[in-house]
């Protein structure tokens, strides 16, 4: 490394709240050297993403840079002037966001918003802007340049926006790119093409990049050297392999020990202390009589009967017995939630038979299952568990509900008791049962949705990528309660994600799933070890693969 | 939390903190944050004051002609002066706080009630619930509303209930697009999907658990249509389809009054415009620190 | 791109409004057959005997039954007849004609106004919030309105017409030595525009600017507060974030990619907004002696003058169907996404 | 161009700071003497006086724009203002006429010369005409031909060309004055004949819009609902020609508005001010106010006879002695009116309105109501018309107060004008209400027969009383030097006083002000500004 082209020293940020000052980033010190990648990892609040705004001078109103410097290239950002920075935003640094399609501005054309900035650092005239944001475009790999220069954001896919928004940043030629998230709520196949996009682009234009994310495999599978970053602070930085191989901190274990790899055990994703005290697996378990049997189920969106009806789910079967975890796995489209709320019966079919403990419940309307005594023997638990929680509802409310609507022979002091017992069913202190959602972490709603999807003792839980909103450290233990509680309690579960390291942990078989028909299913070990098809192989190929790690217990 | 077993009971909970009282004390930052919104506070407290105690407090009996000399000045003994009956102006003022209040909270509460309602409805099974109720409120809707309201006191006969009536049936456009787009936006969130699993009925999932949560919205709403209320009851009264006299009501004081500026006796008009100028003022600021108090963004 | 896509929305649009034209019909003709009074014995004249009441009554149709009486009327619609107004004595559509102008005239100005004036005031409290800026346009526009329109209007008439003589008289659309325009649109202002004549379109805008800014005071707050919430919104979108990101100038930032989307919220008030100025054009126009529609209906409901009220209502829904279609149509021309989804 | 210079007058009579930026289109030396403005609270619906549904404002139309046979001369009353003489009938477009010995015959000589507006001469053919188009159209007109026993077209008789003859069934001392009303008008017949349709024989349509008369003004410009412009008929004979060339009439809806017109000197004249504007502006130099008392009109409290607890006579005594009589003067009328309470038990004269015996005496009030059914008082609503809210309302609070003195309570209802005829004239069921009436022929006995006969439009009371019927019904035609005629007059008002079914408030007064110097002003029954009379400075 000769000179930094980035060196933040002993940055500090605060925010103003009403609880008073509350400091984002704590003295925090990092380089970036010429044509290096540097990734930032830390979970949700470490303060990753605000060290990046702090770099480029667009914090908020109410967050303010309190102490420490930051130089580029000789400059010192930190005490620029705003005429001064919006030279370097774009033309020297750049940015890139998560969530592509609210990074763009729906109104507008997406050349025009990459026009706009190369006319803006005078990259291009108003007379060549059009032709050299075309040529951009054509640069981040999107087809027909000419003809997509007048698209909105909204004709486009995630993927081609986040195209879109790289080129934005690319245009003028920076010499720093920041990438905040680039691939968060991509598609694992979608997330490697920008990641690959971006690597190549920034190794061709000779630039510096700030990997910014909360997924270590990511972050290890493209970065030089690492910063992992807890509360505001840098726990550790390191090389990459460095790092994975030798973490000294013990936050930094604990994180590398919570992502999930394609060889770990559910158990492996605890830290060690709570480990020892988990209850023992048992080695192999039985599965039983058929629970569930899926036949023929179809869903035609749009007009029935209609030519243009759009048909999400096609001819699936599959069936689920008694203890045992099936895992359905699928890119965003490809009907795999179409399938859970039909099986949920949150949705009608229209075709197929759906049999649950012996019954047809596909032939029980959506709208009138609620009163049907199936309905506590199939719960769910749902992706977002913020979103799934009545924000006006305390916790102990949320978990009764389904039994003051289901289980009329409890009286209320029953009812009290089994919430109780639910409560430390899925380890969630007491204490916490009168607190409403926005009052408890996200592990802890988590928990709540759990406890209420198992108030009824259900016999298959469908759970909808219940980890895909939550840290890995919160992630893991969250996998582990559900493992525990399939075993206490002998539910199956129909396990829908589309990742496919997450679902392997959980399930005995799993069913890929692509464009509402399933590709391929098998034994969980068998079908990851050795996919019969080009898709699941594309899929395994398009995980992070982190440098090994010789890092055990 | 991380430091929680799965399936233990213990636990030792590095919890985020948030105090029961955390509304309070959101409050009082919203209030120490936006001044204005803390004097509509203040305000708004005045106003149910002398709704409450004000015919206790007046010094003079409002429908009492002749307490003083017709159409004086405000002077010591009748601080907002005399009306051309020689009423006391200020006792008229306060009292009328009663009736305009009372006014303005009924037809409020009814179109909040059956407004809300009928969108939820429509909002929640959409088809034909809501194609019927959406015609029916762009009928309304359609209407200049102020002259819908003319027509219908005019139609039904200028008393306070049937002004109640108009102003509820005018306003109630609003609560039923409002209702129905927040309920629309919720109709299939995680917990209302959760709700279905719990098995509640439609109509539980609906009043039980989608619409506590549209009433802050609909508060910010409510505020706003106050002021208004007010001030079409105040409309009617001036093209003398509103309360009946003597009752004092600010509407038919400031559109009597409004006949004496030219002639020079201000004070007539002034005072109970002002008043109601206040009272249409803090229920407006009253709706922007409502939805400041409400809105998430804002919640830190 | 979709053009074909768009048109066919609008065209749904219309038929959309059709119901609720037939419904405000209905709506119309039931409330104004409720009218208390007895238009016939009101109109006959004070010192008509009963015989001649009821030859009134037979003269304007008002012994048939109720449905024979809706038939009539939509019969006579749908050939352009719209009824004699009895309280001003003219073909009812003849004095849509004159009226309907007038009063667009002045709630068009006042919408404009009210716009070009709340508009900036909201983004300018958006770009400050919570300073005192922000307060003191929360306050100004509140105080606006907060204030029943008649009594802001006499006010300014005192003030500006009596005390301070800066006002012409307030004695209708055109000071009395000038002679309207030849009319093309109806709207004094643009009519003396296209006739050349400077003076008369002076006269026009002095005679309306009373009324003008005693409308815009009452509906500068809620334009300026959707204004404010809108920006509030896209200056905290990521898409904002991003151009500033890019290093966007800030006018870019606030005009192309803040304001214009904030605009789209603002337009959809504008309906709303339009229909409340109707409301405070009614008091408004008797203030100033404007001979406008809203004046024309209150006197018509007063009388109980049936075909007048049911053409004044007929007007405006086709008035709201039209504006909300041009609402729509300013709304897609701004937003690409209408139309498009599926 | 001319076109701008249009209203150049009346544009200079508001040279205020307002007009300073246009001052250029003016000559310098327009004169204000040229054209007067005239503002008022109402509008006019109609040019037509005959046709149904022509309202109130705009009979002046048929006063300013046609001539009758005969109108009446002018008096200065006590004050120094002008109105009307009743007792003096002169010529408008006949010139003269003999009436026959038994009073059933009149006959007419119009004046030679006189033409319409298009040149063409008049004559008896269009009197015929117009007279036959007003008994036979129906409605107001025919009601008010009627009075002056105007019935059929049989009685009207073209002798020749200037010469009109009238045959009545009997004689009436009514039939001439109604000539002078605002009804028997003289249309040009062949105008109107030319746009008459089977449908529509009588042209209603065509002169709705289009005056065709012979009368000092002609209609220049109407637009409905804001203006009216009359211009002067240079060629007019039934009078001296009139002081304005042109007068424009303008609506203006706000009293508010009108005082600050009047106020600032932009107007020629206020028709219809309130009483407050009129006392207070009195004072003014530069305003010079007409109030002049309303013949033959009396506001009146009038306690239903249908009601129970107006049955007793009583009862409607012991309301007459509760009323606060001078308060309601002060506060209602502001001191403007003739008062009618506080007089005499005896009648000596048949003058009308008088003051009746009665006034505030709460004592007595409390005495009668004791020897009733109702000593301990009862419940009553007191309604009044919305149009009238100016005096009505401040009147109703008060008797209202006083009326809870005798333990009488009384809840208030403001009714809508369009309801007002409905409810209260043609249902008349209201039990207590405030009513206005006032007749166009100033007699006393056409008050009474309008007011106090049973089925009659303005007994909204429900009086009834045969030996008022029969003294009316022998008296109405009777000629006021009759012998028998003041006695008769004389019980009537002795009935009306001792049963009171109405309680007489005051006399009112119409207001009229004028600026800039216009003077000339007359008051008339019909309370329409007859800007025939004005005359600029």
């Amino acid at each position: 490394m000769t000179i930094p082209l980035l060196d933040v020293q002993h940055l500090s940020v605060d925010f103003a709240t009403r609880n008073g000052t509350v400091r984002a980033i704590d003295d925090i010190s990092l380089v970036v050297g010429k044509g290096e990648t540097l990734g930032i990892v830390g979970e949700s609040g470490s303060g990753k993403s605000v060290t990046s705004y702090a770099v480029m001078r667009i914090l908020d109103r109410a967050g303010r840079i309190a102490g420490g410097r930051i130089t580029y290239g000789g400059m010192a950002l930190h005490k620029a002037r705003e005429r001064d920075m919006r030279d370097i935003r774009g033309r020297e640094i750049s940015m890139v966001f998560q969530n592509p399609r609210a990074a763009l501005n729906p109104i507008r054309r997406i050349g025009q918003q990459v026009a706009d900035v190369l006319v803006q650092h005078s990259q291009a005239t108003r007379g060549n802007a059009r032709e050299k944001a075309v040529e951009m475009l054509r640069a981040v790999k999107i087809r027909d340049p000419e003809q997509r220069y007048d698209a909105y954001p909204f004709e486009l896919s995630g993927g081609m926006c986040q195209r879109v928004v790289i080129a934005i940043a690319l245009a003028c030629r920076p010499r720093l790119l920041i990438a905040d998230e680039p691939t968060t709520g991509l598609d694992v196949t979608t997330q490697k093409a920008v990641m690959d996009l971006i690597v190549d682009l920034t190794r061709e234009y000779d630039m510096s990049t700030i990997l910014i994310t909360h997924d270590l495999g990511l972050a290890a599978a493209y970065c030089d050297r690492l910063v992992v970053m807890e509360k505001g602070r840098i726990v550790e930085a390191n090389g990459s392999a460095e790092l994975f191989h030798g973490a000294r901190e013990a936050y930094t274990r604990q994180l590398l020990q919570a992502t999930p790899r394609i060889d770990s055990e559910v158990r492996d994703l605890l830290p060690a202390a709570l480990r020892a005290t988990a209850m023992p697996l048992p080695e192999t378990h039985d599965v039983g009589e058929p629970l569930l049997t899926v036949k023929g189920l179809k869903k035609q969106f749009g007009k029935p009967g209609a030519d243009n009806g759009h048909l999400a789910v096609q001819d699936l079967s599959f069936t689920i017995r008694e203890g045992e975890s099936l895992g359905l796995v699928g890119e965003s489209g490809c009907g795999k939630s179409t399938t859970s709320a039909m099986v949920m019966r949150l949705l009608d079919t229209t075709g197929g038979a759906i049999e649950f403990l012996g019954e047809d419940i596909a032939a029980i309307p959506a709208a009138k299952f609620a009163a049907h005594p199936l309905r506590g023997k199939l719960q769910m638990v749902f992706q977002d568990p913020t979103d799934s929680l009545n924000p006006r509802w305390s916790a102990a409310q949320s978990i009764g509900d389904p039994l003051q609507r289901l289980a009329s022979h409890m009286n209320r002091q029953q009812r009290e008791a089994r919430i109780l017992e639910l409560a430390a069913l899925v380890g969630l202190p007491v204490n916490l049962l009168d607190r409403f959602p926005h009052q408890l972490s996200g592990g802890q709603k988590a928990r709540v949705g759990i406890a209420r999807a198992i108030a009824l003792d259900p016999r298959l839980l469908i759970l909808d990528e219940p980890t895909a909103a939550l840290d890995v450290s919160v992630q893991a233990i969250v996998l582990n309660l559900l493992e525990d509680l399939k075993h206490r309690l002998g539910m199956s579960y129909l396990f829908i994600s589309h990742d496919l390291n997450v679902v392997r942990l959980l399930c005995d078989r799993i069913m890929v799933m692509q464009n509402g028909a399933i590709v391929e299913e098998g034994n969980a070990r068998q079908l990851l070890a050795a996919p019969a098809t080009d898709y699941t192989r594309t899929l395994l190929a398009a995980i992070p693969h982190p440098p090994q790690a010789a890092a055990n217990d | 939390m991380t430091s929680m077993t799965p399936g233990s009971t213990v636990a030792s909970a590095t919890a985020p903190t948030r105090p029961r009282s955390s509304y309070w004390s959101h409050l009082k930052y919203v209030m120490s944050e936006n001044p204005v919104t803390g004097l509509a506070f203040g305000l708004f407290a005045l106003i149910i004051l002398a709704a409450l105690f004000g015919p206790y407090l007046v010094p003079h009996d409002p429908l009492a002609t002749g307490v003083g000399a017709a159409l004086q000045p405000p002077s010591l003994a009748h601080w907002f002066g005399t009306d051309h009956l020689g009423r006391d102006v200020f006792s008229r003022v306060v009292v009328a706080t009663r009736l305009d209040l009372l006014i303005s909270v009924s037809a409020v509460a009814i179109s909040f009630v059956v407004g809300s309602v009928i969108g939820s409805l429509a909002g929640y099974f959409g088809g034909w619930t809501d194609r019927i109720t959406g015609r029916l409120v762009d009928t309304i809707m359609a209407f200049p509303l102020f002259v819908l309201a003319m027509g219908i006191v005019a139609a039904a006969g200028n008393t306070v209930e049937n002004i109640v009536y108009a102003t509820a049936i005018i306003n109630l456009p609003f609560y039923a697009r409002m209702a129905r787009a927040e309920v629309s936006i919720r109709r299939n969130v995680g917990y209302v999907q959760a709700a279905r699993l719990s098995g509640n009925s439609e109509l539980r999932v609906l009043f039980g658990h989608i619409f506590p949560n549209i009433m802050p919205p609909m508060m910010v709403q409510i505020s706003l249509n106050m002021g208004w209320a007010i001030l079409n009851a105040a409309g009617l009264s001036f093209i003398g389809l509103g309360v009946q006299p003597p009752s004092p009501e600010w509407g038919i004081m400031v559109a009597e009054g409004a006949n004496f500026i030219i002639s020079g006796e201000w004070w007539l008009v002034i005072f109970p415009g002002l008043a109601l100028m206040l009272a249409v003022f803090t229920f407006n600021l009253i709706g922007d620190g409502l939805r400041d108090l409400v809105d998430p963004q804002r919640r830190t | 791109m979709s053009l074909a896509l768009k048109a066919r929305k609008v065209g749904l649009r219309l038929l959309e409004a059709i119901p609720t034209v037939i419904g405000i019909l209905v709506v119309c003709f039931l409330l104004t057959r409720a009218l208390p009074g007895d238009p016939a014995a009101y109109f006959a004249g004070p010192m008509a005997d009963a015989e001649s009441i009821e030859q009134v009554r037979r003269n304007l149709g008002l012994d048939q039954p109720l449905p024979v009486q809706f038939v009539n009327y939509v019969t006579d619609l749908l050939t352009g007849n719209l009824g004699m107004a009895i309280s001003t004595g003219q073909p009812v559509v003849a004095e849509l004609a004159t009226r309907l102008p007038a009063s667009l005239e002045l709630t068009l100005g006042a919408l404009l106004l009210s716009f070009l004036i709340a508009v900036p005031l909201g983004v300018m409290a958006a770009t400050r919030p919570n300073t005192w800026v922000d307060h003191l346009c929360r306050f100004l526009v509140t105080a606006g309105v907060s204030l029943p329109t008649f009594f802001t209007g006499l006010a300014l008439m005192y003030i500006f017409y009596y005390l301070l003589g800066w006002a012409p008289a307030p004695m209708g659309r055109i000071d009395m030595m000038y002679l309207p325009p030849e009319t093309v649109t109806g709207f004094y202002t643009i009519d003396t525009l296209i006739a050349g004549d400077w003076e008369t379109f002076r006269a026009a805008i002095a005679q309306m600017a009373l009324p003008l800014i005693t409308l815009a005071l009452f509906t500068l707050a809620p334009i300026a507060r959707m204004t404010r919430a809108a920006m509030l919104q896209t200056l905290g979108s990521e898409f904002v974030r991003t151009a500033r990101a890019a290093g966007l100038n800030g006018r870019r930032v606030l005009v192309t990619y803040a304001f214009r989307n904030a605009l789209l919220p603002v337009v959809t008030t504008l309906g709303m907004v339009f229909s409340f100025l109707l409301g405070a054009n009614v008091l408004v126009e008797k203030v100033f002696a404007w001979p406008g529609i809203g004046s024309f209906a209150v006197e018509a409901l007063v009388v109980s003058d049936y075909a007048a009220v049911q053409g004044f209502v007929l007007s405006m829904a086709l008035l709201f169907v039209l504006l909300n279609l041009l609402i729509d149509v300013i709304y897609t021309l701004i937003d690409p996404r209408v139309g498009e989804e599926s | 161009m001319d076109r701008r210079h249009f209203l150049k007058g009346a544009a200079s009579l508001g040279l205020g700071a307002s007009l300073l930026p246009y001052l250029k289109v003016l000559p310098a030396s327009a004169a204000t003497s040229e054209t007067a403005v005239v503002v008022f609270g109402g509008t006019i619906n109609s040019l037509d006086i005959h046709r149904s549904g022509t309202n109130r404002d705009s009979y002046q139309v048929a006063i300013n724009c046609y001539d009758r046979l005969v109108t009446f001369g002018t008096k200065t009353l006590d004050d120094g203002s002008l109105s009307y003489d009743y007792d003096n009938v002169q010529p408008e477009l006949a010139e003269s006429w003999e009436i026959s010995g038994d009073g059933t015959v009149m006959t007419f000589f119009l004046r030679k010369g006189a033409t319409f507006w298009d040149g063409k001469p008049v004559t008896a053919h269009d009197v015929k005409w117009s007279f036959d188009r007003s008994v036979s159209l129906g409605g107001f007109p025919t009601v008010q031909m009627k009075a002056g026993r105007l019935e059929s077209p049989e009685q009207f008789e073209v002798v020749d060309e200037h010469t009109f003859r009238i045959t009545l069934p009997f004689s009436s001392k009514l039939a001439l004055p109604d000539l002078a009303t605002p009804i028997p008008v003289v249309i040009n017949s062949e105008v109107a004949r030319a746009h008459a349709t089977e449908a529509d024989p009588w042209a209603t349509e065509y002169l709705h819009r289009n005056p065709a008369g012979s009368g000092a003004y002609k209609v220049a410009r109407w637009d409905a609902g804001q203006q009216l412009v009359y211009e002067r008929n240079e060629d007019w004979k039934g009078g001296a020609l009139p002081g304005y060339q042109r007068v424009i009439l303008r609506e203006v809806p706000s009293q508010a508005t009108r005082r600050a017109l009047l106020e600032r000197g932009s107007i020629t004249a206020a028709h219809n001010i309130p009483n407050k504007d009129a006392k207070e502006l009195a004072s003014r130099p530069d305003i010079q106010v007409v109030s002049s008392p309303i013949e033959n009109c009396i506001y009146c409290l009038c306690p239903n006879l249908d009601f129970e607890p107006f049955k007793d006579k009583r009862v409607r005594q012991a309301i007459a002695w509760a009323v606060p009589y001078e308060r309601i003067f002060e506060q209602a009328a502001y001191g403007l009116g003739v008062p009618t309470w506080g007089g005499s038990k005896t009648v000596d004269d048949i003058a009308w309105p008088r003051r009746s015996p009665y006034s505030t005496n709460l004592d007595k009030a409390r005495a009668l109501l004791a020897e009733t059914g109702y000593k301990d008082g009862f419940t009553v609503p007191l309604s009044f018309n919305l149009s009238h809210a100016d005096w009505a309302e401040p009147a109703a609070l008060l008797i209202q107060q006083s009326l809870a003195q005798i333990g009488i309570e009384v809840t208030i209802e403001k009714i809508p004008g369009a309801n007002w005829r409905t409810i209260a004239l043609v249902e008349k069921r209201l039990p207590l209400h405030l009513e206005n009436f006032g007749g166009w022929l100033n007699t006393p006995d056409y008050y009474f027969y309008w007011a106090y006969i049973k089925g009659n439009l303005f007994n909204s009371s429900n009086y009834n009383n045969a030996e008022m019927a029969k003294l009316v019904d022998d008296t109405l035609d009777m000629a006021m030097d009759h012998p028998q005629y003041a006695p008769n007059v004389k019980r009537m008002i002795e009935l009306a006083q001792e049963d009171v079914p109405r309680i007489p408030l005051w006399q009112p007064t119409l207001n009229v002000a004028l600026t800039n110097g216009a003077n000339g002003y007359q008051f008339w029954f019909h309370r329409q500004m007859d800007i025939r009379s004005l005359k600029p400075a």
